[in-house]
């Protein structure tokens, strides 16, 4: 076992432990802020399919985490209100089902990733980071000015969406389903780096021109990157949404995009458990530091600041070292 | 666990009266860090002045800050009535942060007496009986602005606000009472910095007057812009963007323009005067609205623990609806949506030596409530 | 002699006032070596650039296999049966041996969008992948990360992802360069035997390995083809000694 | 429609445009020249403006005012350099995006720790107040069409400067050529404090000028950031004249479609609802166009082709 599985699995046994034990010691907001953490890894784990393997920096991707939560918030508010979303030719009425909400936020962030990463991918580097960005600043403006579903204020929902056979809205009983999801996409994620698309794509980061002297479009690897990436982050955004019981545009706004991106590097880019050790050490500092000052924030931007001066290969590459990465 | 002031002083002997023994948890979630911070940092130093003085025991207050982030908020709050256990919660200043923390707080049972933030689905269809706003619905303020306007003789109002929610309600708000007729109506960029577009518009639009809501750092940047530009119709707004800690950036810019609000530190009351001589000996500053309602909403809280514990609900709810609190603004009262009823005055922004601040020319609107009351039933 | 597999026609390009390439017409039939000579700034990148797909012509057609792919990309004509190599590697550097090797018969397979299946598990490709390997020398070293490789292994890596194309014809650029005697020496001996898998247009400053390996040769000059022959009638024309050979001399 | 509120709007995103280009100027003269992304140019434009309105609040002089944000916001660009931004030039965008994220963070709540959470007071001097009236009946504030001719002003120094001094030479040449101008003996690292400087001076400086018609206060800079970025891209990387262009069709666009947007759609739709539409589409007019841009033009107007 290399001493980067070793991480893995330890991260795994703290994820299963520790909410047992807040569950034991009748500590619900300690699930609380593990399903936090859990959920923000699962959209890092999207972004980095598109970072890590792929080599795009999207600074754009709380388009994707916005989308999946406004699918939530759309869904279950017309539910909700037993109001329906569409009369017209057909009736299409809201719902608080957990899988069909989850299903519409993937096909929906899947369908905004695949338009924007149409445009954006056509362009390298800085512009397609600036570019990126500004797909989501036009969302986040979009969704503050329109007023159907709460704009700036956002859509609030009295309880949770349901999930046949379990009770949601019991901390334990949520915190599990977002971890079998995360488990789901990192097995999935494994498995699609080590595909021929993973290889392809992992290739074209490395040498464009080669993959095309082969015969395979970088252009459709990236697209195709991109877009799964994107749905990803749309699940996490759904399930972030019903964790809060409440979508905003703040979940738009590239604040959000470079928190995101945040979790992927404090843990390690194109690191299985990247996002996932990023995303816990997150929340553990917004946890702690929070508590010792008002300017907290300084505080994170100084230990950004060392991690991406310092130790090159986030915290899973000060812990196992620089070796096999893609492996 | 994150930061927590915890406020314990004094004996509620003093106040002969014992009808709980328990301790009481009140949840403060406010804005103390980022743009717009200073109102926030207000309501608590309003609301912990209010506790301080009271010398209440056994009341503990625990504070932390929610960075404007709906986010933020609702983890706060998760952790207050799961980990903490409150039994009361208050702070929060805007309308999106309360429409993510208050429905689901009020549904598992605790207490929240809102301080600043109105909005109208709190007041209508989504009101709850363990929801109490102290200070007013969204749209009082703007309402009274339109009433002002009437009574000034405007025939011919031009109105801007920014283009979310609260800026709609409030836009909304104005017409509501405004019998004249609108010259032009402009939706602005929420945080839009710079209105010379908007201005030019007003100034080719034959208005009579300007009603303007822009709160924090986008009303200071219009009046300044406003002032710098030549027009000078008359300006008319709510109390937001003259406030006691906003009107220095302002400067003399903002002297003699006419805002509505439910609260100035020259309202002639007892408790008024002591409020604002020992919120000036206690945080060497002036007092703003948002502090007076910080401290309205504390008395108001232990006006009602005085009689009952928040563990039984509906007599500490019935507590509570009677007001019975010497608030700063004189006459105070909940309408049937546990919204106030109160008046709404006018104050002009006067110098006083190098200080900007505010004083009474009239009252807009008397005994005023809101009209979503009818839409709301327990 | 049979039918050309690849041809241009009348290419021309240029970069504002420089004409790098004026109306090239070359060719390569089946089992030839056609070496592509001239010195440095000539216009040899340049226009297998335009072959390859990575630069458009201003003018002129390129033919592969009888179909005209001037519009098509560079993925296209790879797609179509063009096998490339660089002259500076262009290999996935983090990957091993066999990985990179992979990558082109998974090209080849025309099946690149799979995404559950391990890659190395796709037995076909794999032994495509495995079988080019071999045939350049590099199964030895197949989990071998590529960045490790010396530069002569990293040139048969190349010649080796090329080979998994199963390609209808070869362009390889400067294949040779930066290689020691007997790296030349092996690597010319291979590509003897290569040309009659696919024909090969060698672009190459080598001029033993040239001589050695060409069936014809091309020479070109400020972008224009000065003469095309055999190995003698090119060491004999008049043009090419005094515009080429003269200036290397 | 009248031709003076079109006229006014058209000076109005002129002016818009020319503080967005000395934001701009710094950002992609400093991606030109170090190939860094910096996304903490906007802190530096907050740094002049606390600075101006601290000096003002002093002093109440202007003037000394405007020449303590240059300083602060150079001497701030100076030590940010010289501390973290030299250390990202060989990595890549990730890293510097990350860094200079870290960045906006440290600046945002150090300012606020420093000068509290209200916002200061930053006035316009009073022989720059009140309106002028200009040929054909405009009136328009004397600071506002100040603020063009200091932008213009400004614009013109830049170009001089990189086309006429050694310093532009050595900067033109850091554009084309890293090794070369090494290899010159010109003192790279001391060339990249200077230019990074000059363009957190040209933020500071914006910050101060615009800090005295809008409200001075932390988180400023970001928005304004963004739209720099917008310019940058759609004016091409590194072009000082692709930042001069961008920043004023990225000016105009913003007033204009501000304007037009609304009143096109008041022709078919109720008012209210009209500008909640129009001004909503406003709002994304500049992310549309930029977006318009790139799908035509890969690397912006006038960017190197990649």
């Amino acid at each position: 076992m290399t001493r980067e599985r070793m991480v893995n699995a330890a991260m795994l046994l703290i994820l299963i432990a520790f909410p047992l034990w807040a569950w034991a010691a009748d500590e619900p907001f300690m699930i609380t802020l593990a399903t936090k953490a859990v959920i923000l890894a699962l959209a890092g784990v999207g972004l980095n399919i598109a970072l890590g393997l792929g080599g795009m920096i999207s600074l754009g991707h709380a388009a994707f985490f916005g989308i999946g939560g406004y699918a939530m918030g759309v869904l279950a508010s017309h539910a909700q209100n037993f109001d329906p979303i569409l009369e017209g030719p057909f009736l299409i009425e809201g719902t608080n089902s957990m899988p069909i909400i989850w299903l519409t936020a993937i096909i929906a962030s899947g369908l905004a990733a695949l338009a924007i990463g149409a445009i954006s991918i056509r362009t390298t580097g800085a512009y397609f980071i600036m570019i990126t960005l500004a797909f989501g600043q036009m969302l986040f403006f979009f969704a503050i000015s329109w007023p159907a579903y709460g704009g700036e204020d956002g859509l609030s929902i009295w309880v949770r969406n349901e999930f046949p056979g379990l009770n949601t809205l019991d901390p334990i009983q949520f915190y599990a389903i977002a971890f079998t999801i995360l488990c789901a996409v990192l097995i999935l994620t494994a498995r699609l780096a080590k595909s021929p698309f993973g290889l392809a794509l992992n290739a074209a980061r490395q040498t464009e021109i080669r993959v095309e002297t082969v015969g395979i479009s970088p252009y459709k690897l990236r697209l195709i990157a991109f877009t799964i990436s994107g749905m990803i982050t749309g699940l996490a955004g759904a399930l972030f949404a019903d964790l809060n019981r409440f979508v905003s545009p703040t979940m738009l706004s590239w604040q959000t995009s470079g928190e995101i991106m945040i979790f992927v590097i404090l843990g390690g880019v194109a690191r299985l458990f990247g996002p996932v050790v990023g995303a816990v050490l997150f929340i553990l500092l917004e946890h702690l530091l929070g508590g010792i000052s008002d300017y907290w924030h300084i505080y994170l931007g100084a230990l950004l600041l060392v991690i991406v001066l310092f130790a090159r290969g986030g915290i899973i590459g000060v812990l196992a070292g620089r070796e096999a990465k893609h492996g | 666990m994150t930061l927590k002031s915890l406020a314990i002083a004094g004996a509620i002997a003093a106040l002969g009266s014992a009808a709980w023994a328990e301790d009481v948890r009140i949840g403060m979630i406010t804005t103390l860090s980022g743009g717009g911070a200073g109102l926030g940092i207000d309501v608590r130093d309003g609301f912990m002045l209010a506790i301080e003085q009271s010398g209440a025991e056994n009341v503990e207050v625990i504070i932390e800050d929610d960075e404007r982030a709906p986010e933020v908020a609702v983890r706060l709050s998760d952790e207050m009535i799961q980990a903490d256990d409150v039994d009361i919660m208050t702070g929060i200043i805007w309308s999106n942060l309360a429409m993510a923390v208050v429905p689901s707080a009020t549904a598992q049972g605790v207490f929240y007496i809102s301080p600043n933030a109105g909005p109208s689905q709190l007041a209508g269809r989504g009101c709850h009986p363990l929801y109490f706003n102290v200070a007013w619905q969204n749209d009082a303020l703007h309402e009274a602005a339109g009433a002002y306007a009437n009574s000034a003789g405007y025939g011919n109002s031009f109105i801007l606000a920014p283009n979310y929610p609260a800026g709609q309600d409030a836009l909304t708000g104005y017409k509501r009472t405004y019998g004249g007729d609108l010259a032009g109506e402009l939706f602005t960029d929420l945080g839009q910095t710079d209105y010379a577009s908007e201005i030019a518009q007003i100034r080719a639009s034959g208005a009579d007057s300007v009603f303007f809501f822009l709160p924090g750092g986008m009303g200071i940047a219009f009046v300044k812009q406003y002032a710098d530009s030549g027009v000078d119709l008359p300006l008319v707004g709510p109390a937001f963007s003259f406030d006691q800690g906003i009107l220095q950036a302002v400067g003399a810019d903002a002297l003699g323009i006419v805002n509505t609000s439910q609260w100035n530190r020259d309202i002639d009351n007892a408790t008024n005067a002591a409020f604002v001589e020992s919120f000036v000996a206690a945080y060497d500053r002036l007092p703003s609205l948002y502090a007076s309602q910080g401290f309205d909403a504390a008395n108001l809280i232990l006006s009602a623990l005085e009689s009952a514990h928040p563990d039984d609900e509906d007599a500490f709810r019935a507590a509570l609806a009677a007001a019975e609190f010497d608030s700063t603004r004189g006459d105070f009262a909940f309408g049937s949506n546990q919204h106030p009823v109160q008046d709404i005055y006018v104050r002009r922004v006067i110098q006083e030596g190098d200080i900007f601040t505010n004083e009474i020319i009239g009252t807009a609107l008397e005994d005023h409530g809101d009209v979503y009351a009818a839409e709301c039933s327990y | 002699m049979a039918d050309p597999i690849l041809e241009t026609h009348g290419i021309s390009k240029a970069f504002g006032a420089l004409h790098a390439s004026k109306d090239i017409s070359i060719d390569l039939v089946p089992g030839e070596i056609h070496a592509l000579i001239g010195p440095n700034g000539a216009g040899k990148s340049t226009l297998i650039q335009q072959i390859a797909g990575a630069l458009k012509p201003d003018a002129g057609r390129v033919i592969l296999d009888g179909e005209d792919v001037t519009a098509l990309n560079t993925v296209a004509r790879a797609q179509r049966g063009l096998g490339r190599t660089f002259q500076i590697s262009a290999l996935a550097m983090e990957d091993t041996v066999l990985e990179n090797a992979m990558l082109g018969a998974i090209g080849a397979s025309g099946k690149p969008f799979h995404f559950f299946r391990r890659a190395l598990d796709q037995a076909e490709a794999r032994a495509v992948a495995e079988q080019a390997l071999e045939q350049v020398g590099l199964t030895e070293n197949m989990a071998t990360r590529t960045f490790e490789l010396s530069h002569g292994q990293r040139r048969q890596l190349e010649v080796a992802v090329a080979l998994t194309l199963s390609p209808k014809a070869f362009i390889m650029d400067e294949p040779m360069a930066g290689l020691g005697f007997e790296g030349s020496k092996n690597l010319t001996g291979f590509l003897d035997t290569l040309r009659h898998t696919a024909p090969i247009l060698l672009v190459e400053h080598d001029m033993d390995a040239v001589f050695a390996l060409a069936d014809r040769i091309s020479v070109l000059v400020y972008g224009e083809v000065i003469a095309t022959g055999s190995v003698e009638e090119v060491r004999n024309d008049p043009a090419v000694r005094t515009a080429y050979l003269g200036e290397e001399a | 429609m009248t031709f003076i509120l079109f006229a006014e709007q058209v000076l109005n995103g002129l002016q818009l445009g020319v503080m967005l280009f000395l934001m701009a100027a710094g950002l992609t003269l400093v991606f030109g020249v170090m190939g860094l992304i910096n996304l903490a140019h906007g802190s530096l434009f907050m740094v002049g403006a606390f600075a101006a309105a601290a000096v003002a609040g002093a002093t109440g002089s202007f003037l000394l005012a405007l020449a303590a944000a240059l300083a602060a916001a150079a001497a701030a660009g100076a030590i940010v350099e010289v501390v973290v931004i030299r250390r990202l030039y060989n990595r890549d965008h990730l890293d510097q995006v990350l860094a200079t994220f870290a960045l906006i963070l440290i600046f945002s709540e150090g300012t606020r720790f420093i000068f509290g959470s209200f916002p200061l007071f930053l006035d316009t001097p009073d022989w720059l107040s009140g309106p002028v009236t200009l040929p054909g009946g405009i009136q328009y504030p004397i600071y506002r069409l100040a603020l063009i001719v200091v932008g213009l002003v400004v614009a013109l120094g830049l170009y001089l400067l990189i086309t006429r001094t050694r310093l532009g030479i050595q900067i033109r040449a850091g554009e084309n050529d890293r090794e070369m101008i090494a290899a010159l003996g010109v003192d790279i690292s001391k060339l990249y404090t200077i230019v990074f400087a000059l363009g957190a001076a040209l933020a500071g400086l914006a910050g101060a000028l615009v800090g005295a018609i809008q409200s001075v206060e932390v988180g400023m800079g970001e928005p304004i950031l963004i739209l720099a970025f917008v310019v940058i891209v759609i004016g091409g990387i590194g072009s000082i004249r692709g930042a001069l262009v961008g920043a004023i069709l990225v000016g105009l666009t913003d007033t204009l479609g501000g304007l037009l947007l609304p009143s096109f759609f008041r022709t078919f739709m109720e008012a209210s609802a009209a500008s909640a539409v129009g001004s909503g589409l406003a709002s994304m007019s500049i992310y549309i166009l930029m977006a318009v841009v790139l799908m035509l033009r890969p690397t912006g107007l006038f960017g190197a082709k990649a």
